[in-house]
């Protein structure tokens, strides 16, 4: 089903959404913009190239609780945190992030292990996709074209907004979205003339053109670990890493987290925060022993991660081309220009 | 002042001399990146690779990080600007590298630009020092009569707020702060590996990214920079939220200036303020 | 009821520790909102003590030491000296008043002095208030 | 009937709270007592009122209007007690159970009434200076604050005179107060009575803050004294002779009048010596003038002999022989001195009058030092 | 998970008084890691300490926590204590909860509240805690004595006679000090060369003594059982290995200058022995008042000196010597009286001093034992003698100086027994409290010495009594009449004030000593360690300390040499365990702790490029582990995360 609404009416669609339950909509601060939960609809921006950070943080917060606990006299009285999202909204989302939900399922959902945390945010979330605006030329660090994303792709979106000149276009991808569509009085049924734009439009997205290169997933899965022993070209491509953990912290499709007890006077809490491949200690054993102790390893580990080992383990290349990772590279190291000369060796 | 595109040529020069001769067996300098306005470091080791060397206005990097990771007793060409040469002196002065391995290829220049919002740094982010203070070549003619304020103008507006409106400010700041740890990495003075803050004994704060555990995180590593930090900017640079960091570094420095009467990395003999004290030290300080 | 400041005093073993015990064997009488924590000499503090004090709460952090120059251990407070004054610059511009961060010389024999220097800032940090700006609130 | 006494605490306590509390430290050495000044002529012993206070014994009345506040034993005291506190609690003590000496009625009397010890009509303060000199206004620099000693007593208004004149000729920018003015109190709070002394604190602040004067030349070492000690704010109070001093290093004003080698001894007052720390500057305005010979007594500076007017001193008559005044002329005399210069219109009056009744009229002259100084200035 | 025990004691009502020690064990009762907590009245006593071993064996406890007075006060007992009962001393914590809160407040709350939180901080201290075994070194079994007065003496002397190597440093070029000024010693008159001289040449006989004079400390380095101490030999310009102490050279000498020993009121000559019995009995050469150092020309005392001992090439050498500890002796200086003008001192020559007056009497002085004026013959007919002149006053010296009275009444009684004149005592209170004092009090009082009480005010040559001419003139208040005196004299004395060394602040940098406002050097306790000092071996004997008369610094003497003996006695020592180590994962090599160490302990590997700790040379202050950014270098015993445990439970309540 589609439906619309006048531009200038775009916070009082907004409000609607906080009405049922936690919205998350792009913000725009001071530096940037970003996902925020909204207080004010006010707040909302819709006019963004994309987010600093991805919206991964909705479904997997950056640090999360799981545990609580007390030290006494006896032994520790321990209470887990329960889990429960209220149905909530994530509005804006750029065709390649939501993409990215896709995959991170892959791995919270279909591994045989279900992470709970993350099954339950899923499920009580809609998504609001939202499409590039074909006016606006690509930044030149995204690469979404080369995994096979385009501007205007629906996939991982329950509702597709687009951007028509004066009002806003709301697509039902999922019976999820369709529920919600329904439920938001405040829209306009859509006409077959409003169809017809979105189609049009859809199409002209179509258009919009990324850096882009022929990349098949076996095919660079199993080139990488070709080249897995080349370290000279590791090297080479990694000569000026710096292993902060930018990358990954932006990444929409990084997952890695660490676990840690935390006190302060009697109160204790067990929490699961992201980690970075990058980092030195990241793979540090009790004993000492680091078995990535240098730079070029550390960057290795996360390329093949992400375009070789995920591919065999779930089918697909870890990556949205969504180009942050490249955007926020302190030293512009751009993950796309690895691979192309990955490809090439 | 030389041009740029004029460096960059004498940049390749230089470095491919170096490499023939032998007189090092490492050039680090700046290359193409993925496109012409986003350079990246690089280390050379081939003489034919100084043709992939570029020199332009985002050639922001302080090299200088870079040094602490060779083996002792390597010899290196490092391409330096004014601040990055002073991170070059305090690492000497702290015995992380020895002059006599380092060809310092100084590049004397004002204008560079910030990648993200493209605005001109000399003394806003960076030192406001035009020529480097130490270099064993010069790419470029010596800027003189530069001047274009003081590094410390950008404080004015911090230091005439309140105690409760600076907490204010830098809460929303830290509170941004992901851990992602670029602003250290990027440092050419943190070559801390582990840094305080990845031990786990002693637990100085939340391996989580807690707004506490920020503040120990960030107010820490200023004190380490303390009398060290040549106000390069590049932690500001790195931050991916865009943290402002460089503002308290600088304070910092201008305190320590005024306590100590030395800047950091301006002479080769100093011994750093930190791991020193002076017969005119007196309990003023602690004022 | 009025608010009673919580006040660590870090103390040297040499000078302040035992001036501080000078002080209980005249017995003076002063506010007890001080807790101490004996180090060896005023330049084991590391500056992140006084950060960390701040964050678990305490109104005001008062440092004691040899007077320079009769430090125990020869140099120890000079460069305890200039730490310390580089941390109360860093405070100060994180937004922490000053005044809570107080570094006072007593020596050993220096009982009634200890005694003044903690009334006084007891005093102080009653006047300034409860200190919320680092302390830590979970929740 | 029994002759034994008991210790009346309650006394000690009272002595105590009205500001007499550092007896406690007293360890009745006697350097006091073998310092003050009275002890070769009067039966006053400071060390024996302490221990009646201290215990609260009896006696302390016939005692306690003996001191004439010198600060001599004070400064030599080895416990460092405030003797003067204790003597100004004791009377304050007892003058507030109506024991006030006769003399001293009449001059308590009088600064009530009018604001002056001289009981002098308050409007007539000024009459002296025949209108020949401003009054202090707002923009001035410095307020002249005369005493009201300078302003009533025959004798010392030739001493406002000289002052005066001096300002005059100095070209600095200067005013007295109006008639307004009153006693600054310094007496009257040492003989006891706090309160009428803050009226009169009040009061002079008033003046003073109404005129918005930040420095402030005092004439009497006694207003001085009190300026800086007790009225407690933030304006510069000078003395008379330190201006003075000033002016002629700075080369303002040179003396030229030769005084034809004449023998001066100087007399450091108490209040401005021991009480103000002021020693040289009078010295040194003596050694500027042309033809004068400066003869030191035995009994000088720190060390100086008090004339004993100050307390209250100089309104109890005192028998002859039994003036510290008479004792000093004496000192004078065996310097071969012909001219006792001092600084102090209280002393000015005590000295004058054992001159007198010393009959050594002929013998030597008491001058205040700006006396001198003018004589040497005109012509 | 560790096993606490916590122990809280009552030091009788010291701490029960104002702590509610039963509540505080109950309390305790409720941390974490605590199994057993328990109060007892006397914690330090032998039921008390059993009953922590004993728990400590019942509970199998591996942390103890014991709440009492300061560590610095009983650390060590307790430490034994835990160690007996099989546990690892540095597992014991002490909670000071009676200098630093019981004493210090009056309210039980309060106090109360405090020892809670005080506990719980040791408590989160104590689950961190590790064992640490200490360390041993060889000790170096030979002492230096500094100061060759009598107390130094005596130090000396008794550790001679028990085998040990001294050195026995004096400034001067003579030992003796002080007491061989004297002539007689209160109470007993036995006259002071008769007993000094003896054990002065003893010294000098005593093999096992070197005697340094002329000599200076110049450096001291090391610590306890092994400094190393330079030493400057002044150049005496006199050979004493050629010079036989003929003593010709001093009689031909031309050059004068005032004599120190005899106060001034005779002149020596520049090349000179101090007094007939100065030990060693060799000569000097003063260069200030040396003819020839002044003019160039003279060299008298080479030609008549037959050993050829005079060499005026000398120069000041310096010797190396190594000692196991350190006996401070270095006496007092007199006050100096001039500033007190009322008593004319310096201004009217009838008033003396008491060394002056000392040195009168003295058979071997300026007047070989008459008392006469300084013109050298008028014999006073009356002497006043002023006690209390910048003692017990807080202009000068608020202190009692302790000798006062009695050398007075001594002075007194050899006054009325050298000369005719009446002498006076003027003094505020008469304190006798030694052995035969009191006595010797009474014993003046029946000679017809005329005791005034009251300080004397003033010293003046006026008088208006013509019968007084020419005296002195003396007032003071007789306090027990209250009347003014005015006594005429020929003489005064003034028993001026006993101060610190004008040099003992420096002293105190030299050997790491605290000194306390007057300038006298700190003992480690007022009580239980009157000769011990904050810096271990370094002991403080006789006047250096506070004003002594010669039965306390003799007696100084001997228990310093008896606390010197229990370092050197043994021949390896332990040593404190609480020092740093680095771990060199976390080591960045950035030569902070290198660069701040005031004692060379670490070093730099260059191979590895880390730092590491020679732990001989660490003292354990924590500096390095402060000045670590990678917080690589653990101060034991007083870890990084160990204080900010403690801090943490501080903090919690």
């Amino acid at each position: 089903m589609l439906k619309k609404i006048a531009l200038e009416k775009v916070g009082d669609l907004v409000s609607a959404l906080m009405g049922k339950g936690p919205l998350y909509a792009p913000v725009r601060g001071e530096k940037a913009v970003d996902f925020q939960e909204i207080r004010n609809p006010a707040d909302v921006t819709l006019d963004f190239y994309n987010t600093a950070m991805s919206p991964k943080s909705v479904f997997f917060p950056q640090s999360e609780d799981m545990i609580r606990y007390k030290l006494g006299k006896e032994a520790m009285e321990t209470e887990p945190v329960p889990i429960d999202t209220k149905p909530s909204v994530i509005l804006g989302v750029r065709p390649c992030d939501a993409k990215s939900f896709e995959i991170m399922d892959r791995h919270f959902l279909g591994a045989g292990v279900i992470d709970p945390y993350w099954k339950d945010k899923r499920e009580k979330t809609t998504v609001i996709g939202y499409a590039f605006d074909p006016s606006v030329p690509p930044d030149p660090a995204d690469f979404y074209n080369t995994l096979g994303i385009g501007a205007f792709d629906t996939a991982g979106s329950d509702i597709f907004m687009i951007r028509a000149d004066k009002e806003l276009l709301l697509k039902g991808i999922t019976e999820k979205g369709d529920r919600l569509l329904k439920d938001l009085a405040i829209l306009e049924a859509g006409s077959k003339a409003d169809e017809k734009v979105f189609a049009d439009l859809s199409k002209k997205g179509g258009e919009v053109k990324t850096r882009f290169m022929d990349l098949k997933d076996d095919a660079v899965a199993r080139k990488l670990v070709d080249v897995f022993g080349n370290k000279e070209f590791w090297e080479k491509v990694t000569a000026a890493c710096i292993s902060c953990g930018a990358c990954t912290f932006v990444c929409p499709t990084c997952y890695c987290f660490d676990i840690a007890d935390e006190t302060l006077f009697r109160d204790g809490v067990r929490k699961r925060f992201w980690d970075a491949c990058m980092f030195t200690d990241f793979t540090l054993e009790a004993s000492g022993h680091n078995p990535r102790p240098r730079t070029f390893q550390r960057y290795r580990q996360k390329v093949c991660h992400k375009y070789s080992y995920h591919v065999d383990k779930y089918g697909c290349i870890s990556c949205v081309g969504c180009g942050r990772c490249t955007r926020s590279c302190p030293v512009n190291i751009d993950i796309f220009s690895v691979v192309q000369s990955a490809m090439k060796q | 002042m030389t041009a740029m595109k004029t460096i960059e040529e004498n940049l390749k020069k230089e470095a491919k001399q170096l490499l023939e001769s032998g007189e090092v067996a490492v050039v680090i300098a700046y290359g193409r990146g993925f496109d012409e306005n986003h350079p990246m470091p690089c280390a050379i080791t081939k003489a034919e690779e100084s043709e992939g060397l570029v020199f332009n206005e985002y050639c922001t990097f302080n090299l200088a990080r870079y040094l602490p990771k060779y083996p002792p007793k390597t010899k290196i060409a490092i391409a330096v600007k004014a601040a990055d040469s002073r991170a070059v002196v305090q690492l000497i002065q702290e015995e992380k590298v020895r002059k006599e391995d380092l060809v310092l290829l100084g590049i004397p220049v004002t204008g560079m630009k910030d990648q993200k919002t493209g605005e001109v740094i000399d003394n806003r982010t960076t030192c406001n020092l035009a020529n480097p203070v130490i270099h064993d070549i010069l790419l470029g003619e010596e800027i003189h009569g530069f001047k274009g304020g003081s590094p410390y103008d950008v404080l004015a507006k911090l230091e005439a707020m309140s105690e409760d409106e600076r907490w204010a400010f830098w809460k929303k700041e830290f509170e941004r702060c992901t851990r992602c740890f670029a602003c250290r990495k990027a440092c050419p003075m943190c070559y801390c590996d582990p840094c305080f803050m990845d031990a786990s004994r002693p637990r100085w704060a939340d391996k989580s990214p807690t707004p506490d555990g920020h503040l120990m995180y960030h107010l820490t590593r200023f004190y380490h920079l303390a009398g060290r930090c040549v106000d390069c900017g590049e932690c500001s640079r790195a931050c991916p939220v865009d943290i402002p960091l460089y503002l308290f570094h600088k304070k910092v420095a201008k305190e320590c200036e005024a306590l100590f009467q030395q800047s950091a990395g301006m002479k080769i003999e100093d011994k750093p303020a930190m791991v020193n004290y002076g017969n005119q030290d007196s309990d003023e300080m602690l004022k | 009821m009025d608010f009673e400041p919580k006040i660590l005093c870090i103390a040297c073993n040499w000078c302040t520790y035992t001036g501080a015990d000078l002080a209980g064997t005249t017995r003076l009488k002063y506010p007890q909102n001080v807790r101490t924590v004996r180090v060896m000499c005023s330049s084991r503090i590391n500056p992140s003590f006084i950060i960390r004090a701040f964050q678990l709460g305490a109104d005001g952090v008062l440092v004691g030491g040899c007077h320079p120059g009769d430090c125990h251990y020869g140099t120890g407070n000079l460069y305890a000296r200039r730490k310390l004054a580089v941390t109360k610059k860093i405070l100060e511009f994180a937004g922490m008043n000053p005044k809570r961060f107080r570094v006072e010389w007593i020596s050993a024999s220096e009982g009634a002095k200890y005694a003044q220097v903690v009334e006084e800032f007891t005093g102080d940090m009653k006047a300034l208030g409860p200190q919320t700006t680092f302390k830590i609130n979970k929740d | 009937m029994s002759t034994a006494v008991t210790p009346y605490l309650e006394m000690a306590q009272a002595i105590a709270e009205a500001g007499g509390e550092a007896f406690r430290k007293c360890y009745q050495c006697g350097t006091c007592t073998g310092t003050c000044p009275w002890s070769p002529v009067t039966h006053f012993n400071i060390r024996k009122l302490m221990r009646l206070s201290q215990l609260g014994f009896d006696g302390i009345e016939d005692l306690m209007w003996g001191c004439s506040t010198c600060k001599f034993c004070v400064d030599r005291c080895p416990r460092g007690v405030e003797i003067i506190d204790l003597v100004r609690a004791v009377r304050g003590v007892y003058a507030g159970g109506g024991l006030l000496p006769p003399p001293l009625r009449a001059f308590v009397g009088s600064l009530t009434a009018r604001g002056n010890p001289w009981s002098g009509d308050a409007p007539k303060r000024n009459d002296w200076a025949q209108d020949k000199y401003p009054l202090f206004a707002e923009g001035k620099e410095y307020l002249y604050w005369t005493c009201c000693t300078v302003c009533y007593d025959p004798r010392n208004v030739l001493v406002a005179k000289a002052s005066a004149e001096i300002l005059e000729k100095s070209g600095l920018s200067w005013g007295l107060p109006g008639t307004d003015a009153q006693c600054c109190g310094e007496s009257v709070r040492k003989v006891g009575d706090l309160e009428l002394f803050e009226k009169l604190k009040a009061n002079n602040l008033g003046i003073i803050n109404a005129k918005d004067a930040k420095k402030i030349i005092t004439i009497s070492p006694h207003c001085l004294a009190t300026f800086r000690q007790e009225y407690g704010v933030d304006y510069e109070v000078i003395h008379f002779s330190e201006l003075l001093a000033a002016l002629i290093k700075s080369g303002k004003l040179t003396p030229k009048k030769d005084a034809g080698g004449v023998k001066v001894t100087y007399h450091d007052p108490c209040y401005l010596g021991r009480h103000s720390g002021v020693y040289d500057a009078p010295r040194d305005i003596l050694k500027a003038i042309p033809g004068v010979e400066l003869v030191e007594m035995d009994r000088v500076r720190e060390q100086s002999m008090c004339c004993g007017g100050g307390g209250g001193g100089l309104w109890i008559e005192r028998a002859k022989g039994e003036r510290l005044s008479d004792l000093r002329i004496e000192e004078a005399l065996s310097t071969g001195a012909t001219v006792l210069a001092t600084a102090c219109p209280y002393c000015i009056a005590m000295l004058e009058d054992s001159v007198r009744t010393m009959n050594a009229e002929d013998k030597i002259k008491v001058k205040d030092v700006t006396e001198l100084f003018l004589e040497s200035l005109d012509g | 998970m560790s096993r606490i025990g916590v122990f809280v004691c009552h030091c009788g009502l010291n701490i029960a008084k104002t702590v509610r020690v039963s509540e505080l064990a109950e309390f305790a009762r409720t941390l974490p890691d605590v199994v057993v907590a328990e109060d007892y009245k006397f914690m330090c006593s032998t039921p008390g300490q059993e009953l922590i071993q004993e728990d400590i064996k019942k509970h199998n406890l591996d942390r103890v926590i014991i709440a009492a007075c300061s560590p610095l006060m009983h650390e060590k007992t307790f430490r034994k204590v835990v160690e007996n009962a099989g546990l690892n001393q540095y597992l014991l914590t002490i909670v000071n909860v009676r200098e630093q809160d019981s004493w210090v407040t009056d309210s039980e709350e309060v106090a109360t509240e405090k020892a809670k939180a005080l506990i719980n901080g040791a408590v989160y201290r104590a689950r961190l805690l590790q064992p640490l075994v200490s360390r041993f070194i060889d000790v170096n079994p030979d002492v230096m004595v500094v100061g060759g007065g009598i107390a130094g003496i005596q130090a000396a002397l008794e550790l001679a006679d028990t085998g040990k190597k001294v050195y026995l440093v004096e400034r001067n070029s003579t030992i003796g000090g002080h007491m061989a000024q004297f002539d007689k010693t209160f109470p007993t008159l036995d006259c002071s060369a008769c007993i000094l001289t003896p054990k002065m040449d003893a010294v000098l006989q005593n093999s096992n003594i070197e005697l340094l004079t002329y000599c200076e400390v110049e450096e001291v380095k090391g610590f306890v059982g092994n400094f190393d101490i330079k030493i400057r030999q002044k150049a005496r310009y006199v050979d004493h290995d050629k010079c036989n102490g003929c003593l010709a050279c001093t009689e031909k000498c031309p050059g004068r200058s005032v004599s120190e020993w005899d106060e001034g009121l005779v002149r020596r000559k520049a090349i000179y022995i101090p007094f007939p019995q100065a030990v060693p009995q060799k000569p000097v050469i003063d260069r200030e008042s040396c003819t020839f150092f002044k003019k160039g020309k003279c060299r008298v005392c080479e030609k008549v000196c037959e050993q050829a001992a005079i060499d005026f090439e000398q120069k000041d050498t310096f010797l190396d010597i190594k000692v196991g500890a350190i006996i401070l002796a270095t006496g007092y200086d007199l006050m100096d009286t001039k500033p007190l003008v009322q008593y004319g001192y310096g201004k009217y020559p009838g008033v003396y001093h008491a060394l002056e007056l000392e040195r009168l009497f003295n058979s071997a002085g300026p007047t070989s034992g008459k008392v006469v004026m300084r013109d050298g013959k008028t014999e006073p007919q009356s002497i006043a003698i002023l006690h209390c002149i910048g003692s017990r006053d807080k202009n000068n010296y608020e202190y009692c100086s302790r000798v006062c009275c009695m050398y007075s009444l001594k002075f007194a009684h050899l006054l009325k027994e050298k000369t005719h004149g009446d002498v006076y005592q003027l003094y505020i209170d008469i304190r006798a409290p030694g052995k035969g004092y009191e006595e010797f009090y009474n014993r003046l009082v029946e000679e017809d010495v005329k005791f005034i009480r009251g300080k004397a005010a003033r010293v003046t040559d006026k008088s208006d009594n013509p019968d007084h001419a020419g005296k002195l003139i003396v007032e003071v208040e007789d306090t027990l009449t209250s009347q003014f005196v005015t006594i005429p004299v020929d003489m005064v004395v003034l028993s001026p004030a006993m101060k610190p060394r004008h040099d003992a602040k420096d002293m105190a940098r030299l050997f790491n000593l605290s000194t306390d406002k007057y300038g006298f050097f700190m003992e480690r306790h007022p009580k239980l360690a009157p000769l011990s000092t904050m810096t271990d071996g370094v002991f403080i004997a006789g006047a250096c300390q506070s004003p002594k008369d010669i039965p306390d610094s003799v007696s100084q003497g001997t228990g310093a040499a008896a606390e010197a003996l229990t370092i050197v006695v043994k021949d390896k020592m332990e040593l404190e365990a609480a020092t740093a180590v680095v771990n060199p994962a976390a080591c960045c090599g950035c030569h902070n702790c290198v660069n701040v160490c005031p004692f060379g302990a670490p070093v730099f590997n260059y191979e590895k490029n880390v730092s590491e700790i020679n732990e001989a040379l660490c003292k354990g202050c924590g500096l390095c582990a402060a000045t670590c950014p990678a917080s690589a270098i653990i101060t034991r015993h007083f870890t990084n995360d160990q204080v900010m445990a403690e801090m943490e439970g501080l903090m919690e309540f």
